[in-house]
């Protein structure tokens, strides 16, 4: 039979709509409307979940996002997602959930014997033991630990949803749409204030749902769907619903979720599943109301024991009486609700207990001035244990026991930034400390209980907020509400109950281990919390924290402010990670950047490599090429035979201007440029303050005026900030202005001895970069391609006569086409960063590997760049004895001794002779390369008194990849050493 | 955390990149002779030491994704409160 | 009382009465021969060395707030030696063997699990900077193993080799490395030094550090002055702060870096994982939480929290190499204050004022140094020279120009 | 030997009317490239900024907004790019490089021209979704009560830098980003409009 605990009538579900569901594979029936909990209990199914440690069985306690047992695994396959609270899974069709941290079944786990082995488990018995023998940690106890802990399975497989995040901005942002957060909203909305209303439910009204009272002449419920009507109606108002505000951050921005697509089996096409909304507010209104405390006495965790607003929740919202004889305990005013409304269902109330000597009697209602120390049952509740303040024992058979004792508001959003909550003695309750700057609480998270003063006070501060925005406001008329009776005396625990008394749920802290971690000193509330695990369950100790510490206080006889609370963190409530990722996962988890010949490299086969940002080419495999190595070492020979096109464009392009930028540049880097002539390049070489290498490149001088400089692909935004740097708040009295032009240009080198015949054949005047009108080093503006304006710098990385070819990046793609057409006579290849790289060790130039932050000028070889006639970036930390130390390694080439050794990067250099270890370690190979030139590899690295030792035979030891060769300490250019070739 | 760029308004700190403190001084041009410590302290305050204060910091954050203006907030660190946002060309 | 099985199972039959405090809680004494600032990892691990290696044991250890509430208690929990330059190597390497001894020698179980640190790398010439850093490793001593792709797919199969934007080429693994229960650390460390008579004291804030004639002679704390004899320094982001109280100034910015856990979960991942193409590194409790962090907020900081931009691109790296990450939750995220240095390596050495003893700028990596830490900074405090394993961690380094910045980011603490 | 070379956009061949993301109903927003844009910066020189402005104001009748704003004047924009700086826009489908060669002169000693138009993509997007397309990426409140028509802000978009100003109050704005990341901004931006569903014409 179906729905057996669902009441004939009444609540907020879509009786229309059923929807069909299943659990551990049974199947159920539910309503639209209805939580998955909602559904289990309205079919009776009250067995949900096993605790973390002793494997209990549990049911569902709560009936909201508070709730430690109703964890199940929702969806499956490469959906499933593990401990997902019943209690906030919105019933759709088709919903497939499963039990979880149970084996085999829920009904028979047999960890459960977990249980029976409690007293030798008490919290921290692991720091106690199983530390010998000392192998046995990882092979043994650890892997039997893990398989124990943990809560519900991962997928194992990428998640198959999308994700985005956005930005909303906000006057007011209203968290928590009950009857305080709804009138905040109106009362913000009314004065024309820009107002986001967050709720997490899936319907507005918070305890307006929960509740059977009225608010002016319309149902609790009634009077919510009006309100939203207002608000809906309002175009400054946005409310979003599904959307948990998790993270109060700086200058009020806070980080909210919404569940866009969760309560549909799988998102529609072209929707996320979820969203993450960073919401910009001036100032925000923390409506969340609050969370019912569990009473602690023994056997407080059985299936069909529930907080008594939550029963509430089940019987007025969703319809459902979960029991059939109910006794309510509870040590204050505001459970009595449920006495009645579990009456109203139809549910038999056995009585009412309640500790509190002066407590008045409900009606007809039996009361026992006294408290619960039991709770009977196996998988459901069967009765319990009552020991009145007479001394007298009694026993009540029942299957539903509601607990109450009193509220903790929800402030967790006001202590994100810091600000300690304040104990409030009448309340017993923790109340907001300094709040957020713009934030105020209202409602109950405030401490309101009772229903006028949540309408009031939420009103007020939405009006506020808005006249804090600019707005002029006025709080919205409070409705007449009937009077409520909220007084409490706080309970912290049942003294004399038997059996476990549970404090924690989730993570089965009983008070047991509250007093073993009392007894060994764990006293302070953050001991407390790390030692039993407290409070560190996927509910954050929402029902275990305040009762936790208040224990603890009570044990070490000090007050609870004394003993303070542990701290709030956000994210308020769980957050997927994959929407805290949004887009920015996959291939997209960084943007791409392509330079301009990018479609031409991939349709001609091009293999590509992650450069930073940047997708290169790296080499251009023919047809027939067995490796990588066949094409590179093709490319390299081609270009030092024939001519070769490479894109160079993601160099870095600064264009620098003004009357003082010769003498900005002479600042920024160790020599000189204000004495270069206009139309010529030279290689710089920059510093970073400590005297270190920061970055080099060419500048060439367009003007008088103007240089254009190049910086290394990786090291682009870097210059450029450091540029800024320098003019902005070193110098400003200089006259210059810098800006980037990267993207502007696109850049080809051209190298080889037949560069210029090619390039002669694209430019639109030849014999203006004949050799002499345009010798090495030269610099000019010309036109290409019948009147493309396009830059021509003779430089050269290659060490072949060589050419950059800067034109207007439009005309990049047509560029490559171009000079592969014009260079077909000529034999021209396109060849990528290897072959560069290649062709860059062979000319025995330092790049990325070399500059890696930890060399300095002297290291490299380029020590007398450093001018000795300026001021410079980095000049003065340079000299420093640890950096001119003669005994620092320097840089110079090797190659193997046995001309077929493979050379490896990162080998390190000991003496022949010494022993291979740190202290004999005298450098490292930064760079190699295979250079098909000569036929073997090649290195660069960096050896102790390097220049001394040209000759010698050191060893290069790779023990990490098993290897070490012999090589031999050479002059770090390999090729053409008298650089006779760039000058064609 | 939001930093109100005098020029383009308020952004999300991840719009910016930071730079430390704003209050140590290049000692421009004074390059000291071997045996100057003082010269050389002088370099060392700037590139080495720093206060950092437990309270209120002046600092330098540069609006790298907006109008790239070199700006100084000065910030209590101890709670993220921004008291001011000045570009730090005069 | 002596921790073990029997123990256990003994109380078990006592219904646990017999547990006895794993700390006292004195009052101070009006003199101690050491007081150590801070009680983090390292302060306590300092004061148990002082008592156990060098027989000092009027020693206090002055902690503002509970025992491990700095980055002791809040860190996450990775161990490892794989560093490069010859100044940290030895170093870590001596912590590491520390490590492996230490539930045994102070009795209490931290959990040591050397379960495996991988570093990934997306590109050669990441791939060559690992084959230089796990050489240098080796030559050190120091385990270190070059992983190719199918050897990683074997050890992480949550990895994703297919659609990465910076497609993982391969990793370096240190298997001796791993992760420790942070927290026992710290108890373990105060339980032995308590035992050994240190007192602990909690809720003792210095405010002050009195030098008499280039002499450090007492501090003035919230439960009054102390005299000591020798003061020693370990007060990891507050270093700056507290040493501003003897007039010094460090080479040292406090900065933010944030950590999360994940809601608990089965078996999942079995080593410690680093993205090397973004920020982001993870491992899993034993309990069951995937344990993840990224880089710093990269900002001055003592707020012991952080902000968004740097949560989202944490989880941005999550996802970007573990894309089974989508569906799991972020449970909790928390912030500590770092000690920041100029080179991104610790200090431990003499201040200039006699009897003030400097231990900081331990960065987002100063947990796994904790007891190597402890040992040396006692080393120095007791002996007044530093242990071989920790000559390089001097403060005027930064004035020599023997740096050791592993990274070669230089003097921007934000970016090591 | 005179070709002539065929420019080409980052985008090309992905800029097909029609269509895409959610069929029903009208579509969230349209989007286009725009093609032919003339760009180049223009940064004041040290204590040039009140004759720099005059010049502006000689040649193309415009005063050079001191704030994020967009300025027309004869054939040409300027667009505030920072203190001092400007994103000078010409949509007369000028040929590379000609925009600068226009501008140096007039600046003369006066500002530093650098030509850009091939820096940027510049990308439209227009309809009563692109305020909510464009919030899935963009940081700052483009509300009409925080950013009007002629308003201009520099930003980042999904991790993208971006310019962006609104041209009416359909709403349309006008954005540009580097040129090589255009193609990942693109993918961006079209993932984002899918569910309202967008069209180029
Ligand atoms: C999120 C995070 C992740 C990390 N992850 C790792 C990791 O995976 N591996 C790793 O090796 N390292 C990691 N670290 C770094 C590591 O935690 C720290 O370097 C290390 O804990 C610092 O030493 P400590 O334990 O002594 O510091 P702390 O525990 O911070 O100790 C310093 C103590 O000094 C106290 N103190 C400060 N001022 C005073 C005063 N005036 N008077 C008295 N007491 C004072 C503080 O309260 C504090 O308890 C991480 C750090 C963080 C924050
Ligand atoms: N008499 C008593 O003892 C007692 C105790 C508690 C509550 N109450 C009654 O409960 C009502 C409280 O009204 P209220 O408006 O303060 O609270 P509420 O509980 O009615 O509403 C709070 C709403 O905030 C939502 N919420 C919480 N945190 C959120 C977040 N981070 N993001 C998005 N949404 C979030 C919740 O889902 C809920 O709908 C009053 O009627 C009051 O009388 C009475
Ligand atoms: C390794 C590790 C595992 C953690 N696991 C959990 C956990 O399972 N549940 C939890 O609530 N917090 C967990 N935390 C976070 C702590 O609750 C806490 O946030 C952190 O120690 C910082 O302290 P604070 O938040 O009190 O400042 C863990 C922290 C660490 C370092
Ligand atoms: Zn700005």
């Amino acid at each position: 039979m179906s729905q057996t605990s669902r009441l004939a009538s009444g609540g907020l579900v879509d009786r229309g709509r059923p929807l069909s569901f299943t659990f551990d594979g049974a199947r159920y029936e539910g309503f639209a409307g209805d939580t998955l909990a909602a559904a289990l209990l309205a079919n009776g199914q009250r067995l949900v979940g096993r605790s973390f440690k002793y494997h209990r069985p549990r049911g569902i306690l709560s009936a909201g996002p508070e709730e430690p047992n109703a964890l199940v695994e929702l969806r499956a396959g490469a959906r499933r997602e593990p401990n997902t609270k019943a209690t906030t899974i919105e019933l759709y069709d088709g919903l497939a959930a499963d039990s979880q941290h149970r084996w085999p079944s829920l009904k028979g786990d047999l960890l459960a014997v977990n249980s029976l082995l409690s007293p030798f488990l008490p919290a921290g018995f692991y720091y106690k033991t199983f530390m010998w023998p000392a192998s046995f940690w990882e092979k043994v106890y650890e892997p039997m630990i893990r398989r124990a802990a943990g809560l519900g399975r991962a997928s194992g497989v990428s998640d198959p949803d999308h994700y985005e995040k956005a930005t909303a901005h906000c006057d007011v942002l209203v968290i928590g749409s009950g009857p305080a957060g709804l009138m905040a909203a109106l009362s913000a909305g009314r004065a024309g204030a820009r107002v986001i209303l967050c709720e997490e439910d899936f319907r507005l009204g918070g305890r307006c749902l929960a509740e059977d009272r009225r608010i002016g002449d319309s149902r609790a419920s009634a009077w919510a769907e009006t309100v939203e009507r207002q608000l809906a109606a309002m175009p400054e108002v946005r409310i979003m619903r599904r959307t948990a505000v998790c993270g109060t951050y700086d200058g009020g921005a806070y980080l909210a979720l919404e569940r866009v697509n969760d309560h549909l089996p799988v998102p529609p096409a072209h929707e996320p599943r979820q969203r993450l909304w960073h919401i910009i507010a001036r100032q925000s209104v923390l409506a969340a109301g609050g969370v019912e405390r569990p009473l602690v006495f023994g056997g407080n965790d059985k299936p069909g024991v529930m907080l008594a607003a939550s029963l509430r929740s089940y019987v007025n919202r969703f319809a459902v009486a979960p029991g059939q004889r109910a006794v309510v305990f509870a040590n204050n005013d505001d459970a009595r609700r449920t006495v009645a409304d579990l009456r109203k269902a139809g549910v038999a109330v056995e009585a009412l207990v309640d500790p509190r000597p002066d407590a008045a009697k409900p009606g007809d209602l039996r009361l026992i001035q006294g408290v619960v120390t039991s709770a009977k049952g196996g998988r459901s509740l069967e009765g319990v244990e009552i020991l009145g303040g007479d001394g007298k024992a009694e026993s009540i058979a029942c299957d539903l026991l509601a607990m109450s004792g009193g509220w903790n508001p929800s402030i967790q959003l006001s202590n994100h930034l810091g600000g300690a909550p304040v104990w409030d003695e009448t309340l017993a309750a923790f109340l907001a400390g300094p709040l957020p700057a713009g934030m105020q609480v209202v409602g109950t998270a405030a401490g309101s209980l009772s229903l006028a003063d949540c309408l009031r006070n939420g009103g007020e501060a939405g009006a506020k907020a808005a006249e804090a925005c600019g707005f002029t406001a006025a709080p919205e008329p409070v409705p007449s509400v009937e009077r409520d009776s909220n007084a409490v005396s706080p309970l912290w625990r049942v003294k004399g109950s038997r059996g476990k008394a549970f404090v924690d749920f989730q993570n089965d802290v009983t008070t047991k281990d509250v007093e073993l971690a009392e007894r060994e000193g764990y006293r302070s509330v953050e001991h407390l919390k790390r030692y039993t695990t407290l409070g560190m369950a996927t509910d954050q100790g929402r029902t275990a924290n305040v009762n936790g510490l208040a224990l603890m206080a009570e044990l070490t006889r000090r007050s609870i402010p004394e003993t303070g609370a542990t701290r709030f963190r956000p994210p308020y409530a769980p957050i997927a990670i994959g929407a805290l990722a949004g887009h920015h996962r996959g291939k997209d988890f960084r943007p791409t950047r392509l330079p301009p010949s990018h479609q031409w490299a991939e349709a001609r086969g091009a293999v590509f490599v992650e450069t930073g940002m940047w997708l290169r080419a790296q080499w251009y495999p023919l047809p027939g090429e067995k490796d990588w190595q066949t094409s590179v070492d093709r490319e390299v020979k081609q270009v030092r035979e024939a001519v070769g096109v490479c894109d160079v464009s993601t160099l870095g392009k600064i264009d620098v201007q003004g009357t003082d930028a010769g003498a900005f540049l002479d600042r920024l880097y160790c020599n000189t440029f204000s004495t270069l002539a206009v139309g010529k390049a030279r290689y710089g070489l920059m510093l970073r303050e400590d005297g270190l290498v920061m970055d080099d490149g060419t500048t060439s001088r367009l003007a008088q005026d103007r240089f254009f400089m190049t910086t290394t692909t990786a090291n682009a935004a870097k210059v450029m900030q450091h540029m800024e740097f320098c003019h902005q708040v070193l110098w400003p009295e200089l006259d210059v202005q810098m800006v980037s032009v990267s993207e502007q240009w696109a850049q080809f080198s051209i190298a080889g001895p037949r560069s210029r015949d090619v390039l002669q054949r694209i430019v639109d005047a030849p014999d203006a970069i004949a050799n002499d009108a345009m010798p090495y080093l030269g610099v000019k503006d010309l036109t290409v391609l019948g009147g493309i304006r396009a830059r021509l710098f003779r430089i050269s990385f290659s060490g072949e006569m060589a050419y950059e070819l800067s034109l207007p990046a439009r005309y990049g793609d047509a560029a490559i086409r171009a000079l592969m057409e014009a260079g077909r006579e000529f034999g021209i290849i396109p060849y990528g960063t290897e072959a560069l790289g290649v062709m860059r060790v062979e000319k025995g130039h330092v790049a990325g590997n070399e500059l890696n932050g930890q060399t300095t000028a002297g290291d490299l070889g380029l020590g007398r760049m450093m001018s000795s006639k300026k001021d410079y970036i980095g000049r003065v930390m340079a000299g420093r004895p640890g950096l001119v130390d003669p005994d620092r390694p320097r840089f110079t080439g090797f190659k193997p001794v046995n001309k077929a050794d493979r050379l490896r990067a990162g080998a390190h250099f000991i003496a022949q002779g010494a022993e291979a270890t740190a202290k004999n370690d005298q450098g490292f190979m930064t760079s190699v390369a295979h250079s098909p030139i000569l036929g073997h590899w090649i290195g660069l690295g960096l050896l102790a008194h390097a220049t001394e030792r040209m000759g010698e035979v050191v060893r290069a030891c790779d023990p990490l990849r098993g290897g070490e060769v012999l090589v031999e300490v050479c002059d770090p250019v390999f090729y053409d050493p008298k650089g006779e070739r760039l000058h064609g | 955390m939001r930093i109100k760029c005098p020029y383009c308004g308020e952004r999300g700190n991840e719009e910016f990149a930071y730079h430390g403190d704003a209050t140590v001084k290049r000692p421009d041009g004074r390059i000291p002779a071997a045996g100057d410590d003082a010269a050389f302290q002088a370099w060392m305050d700037y590139v080495y030491l720093r206060d950092n204060p437990m309270g209120v910091h002046r600092e330098l954050w540069y609006h790298a994704s907006g109008c790239h203006a070199w700006l100084v907030v000065t910030r209590d660190v101890r709670n993220h409160a921004i008291s001011a946002v000045e570009p730090v060309k005069p | 009382m002596k921790y073990s099985i029997f123990s256990v199972l003994a109380e078990t039959l006592r219904g646990h009465r017999g547990w006895k405090p794993v700390w006292r809680e004195p009052e101070p004494k009006a003199e101690y021969d050491v007081v150590i600032v801070g009680g983090g990892g390292h302060g306590l691990a300092t004061a148990y060395y002082l008592a156990k290696e060098h027989g000092l044991r009027n020693v206090a250890v002055l902690e503002k707030g509970w025992l491990g509430s700095g980055n002791a208690g809040r860190n996450t929990t990775i161990i490892r030696s794989n560093y490069l330059l010859p100044g940290n190597a030895p170093f870590y390497e001596w912590s590491m063997k520390l490590w492996e001894g230490l539930e045994r020698d102070f009795n209490y179980n931290a959990m040591v699990s050397q379960r495996g640190v991988i570093n990934l790398f997306h590109s050669d010439p990441q791939r060559d900077a690992f084959a230089r850093r796990g050489n240098s490793m080796r030559l050190h001593g120091i385990d270190a193993e070059m992983l190719d792709r199918d050897q990683l797919r074997q050890l992480v199969p949550i990895l994703d080799f297919e659609n990465g934007r910076f497609p993982i080429q391969g990793g370096m693994i240190q298997r001796r490395g791993g992760t420790a229960r942070h927290d026992a650390v710290a108890w373990g460390f105060a339980r032995g030094a308590d035992q050994r008579g240190v007192d602990l004291l909690q809720h003792c804030e210095v405010t002050g550090i009195r030098v008499e004639s280039g002499r450090a002679v007492g501090v003035e704390t919230t439960r009054g002055y102390i005299k000591a004899r020798k003061i020693g320094l370990a007060a990891a982001g507050h270093s700056s702060h507290v040493a501003r109280m003897a007039g010094l100034r460090l080479p040292i910015e406090s900065h933010i870096l944030q950590a999360f856990v994940t809601e608990g979960l089965k078996p999942l991942l079995d080593v410690v994982v680093t993205f090397g193409a973004g920020h982001f590194y993870i491992s899993q409790s034993d309990k069951g939480g995937l344990v993840f962090g990224g880089d710093l907020d990269g900002y001055n900081s003592y707020a012991q929290r952080g902000n968004m931009p740097t949560v989202e691109d944490i989880c941005e790296g999550g996802m970007a190499i573990m894309p089974v990450l989508g569906r799991l939750r972020l449970l909790r995220s928390w912030g500590g204050v770092m000690d920041m240095s100029m080179d991104g390596s610790p200090i431990i050495d003499r201040t200039g004022i006699e009897g003030l003893y400097l231990n900081t700028g331990w960065c987002y990596g100063g947990f796994k140094a904790t007891p190597a830490s402890g040992w040396c900074f006692a080393h120095l405090i007791a002996r007044d020279e530093p242990h071989p394993v920790a000559t390089a961690y001097r403060l005027d380094r930064f004035a020599t120009g023997r740096l050791i910045d592993e990274k070669g980011v230089g003097a921007q603490p934000n970016l090591h | 030997m005179a070709e002539a070379a065929a420019a080409r956009s980052a985008l090309e061949g992905l800029h097909r009317p029609g269509r895409h993301g959610k069929a029903e109903g009208a579509p969230g927003v349209t989007l286009a490239e725009l093609q032919g844009i003339g760009l180049a910066s223009v940064i004041v020189r040290k204590g040039k900024a009140a004759q720099a402005s005059e010049a502006a104001k000689r040649s193309f009748g415009v005063d050079l907004p001191e704030t994020p704003r967009r300025a027309e004047g004869k054939g040409i924009e300027f667009l505030w790019a920072g203190p001092g700086q400007w994103l000078a826009l010409s949509r007369d489908g000028l040929s590379a490089g000609e925009l600068e060669a226009r501008l140096a002169p007039v600046f003369a000693g006066l500002a530093s021209v650098a030509e850009q138009s091939d820096g940027r993509t510049v990308l439209r997007i227009a309809g009563p979704k692109a305020r909510d397309v464009l919030a899935k990426g963009l940081p700052i409140d483009l509300h009409p009560r925080a950013f009007r028509p002629g308003d201009t802000a520099l930003t980042v978009a999904a991790l993208i830098g971006a310019q962006i100003w609104q041209v009416d109050e359909v709403p349309t704005y006008e954005l540009a980003v580097f040129r090589g990341f255009a193609l990942s901004f693109w993918h961006f931006l079209t993932e984002s409009a899918a569910e309202y569903g967008w069209e180029i014409r």
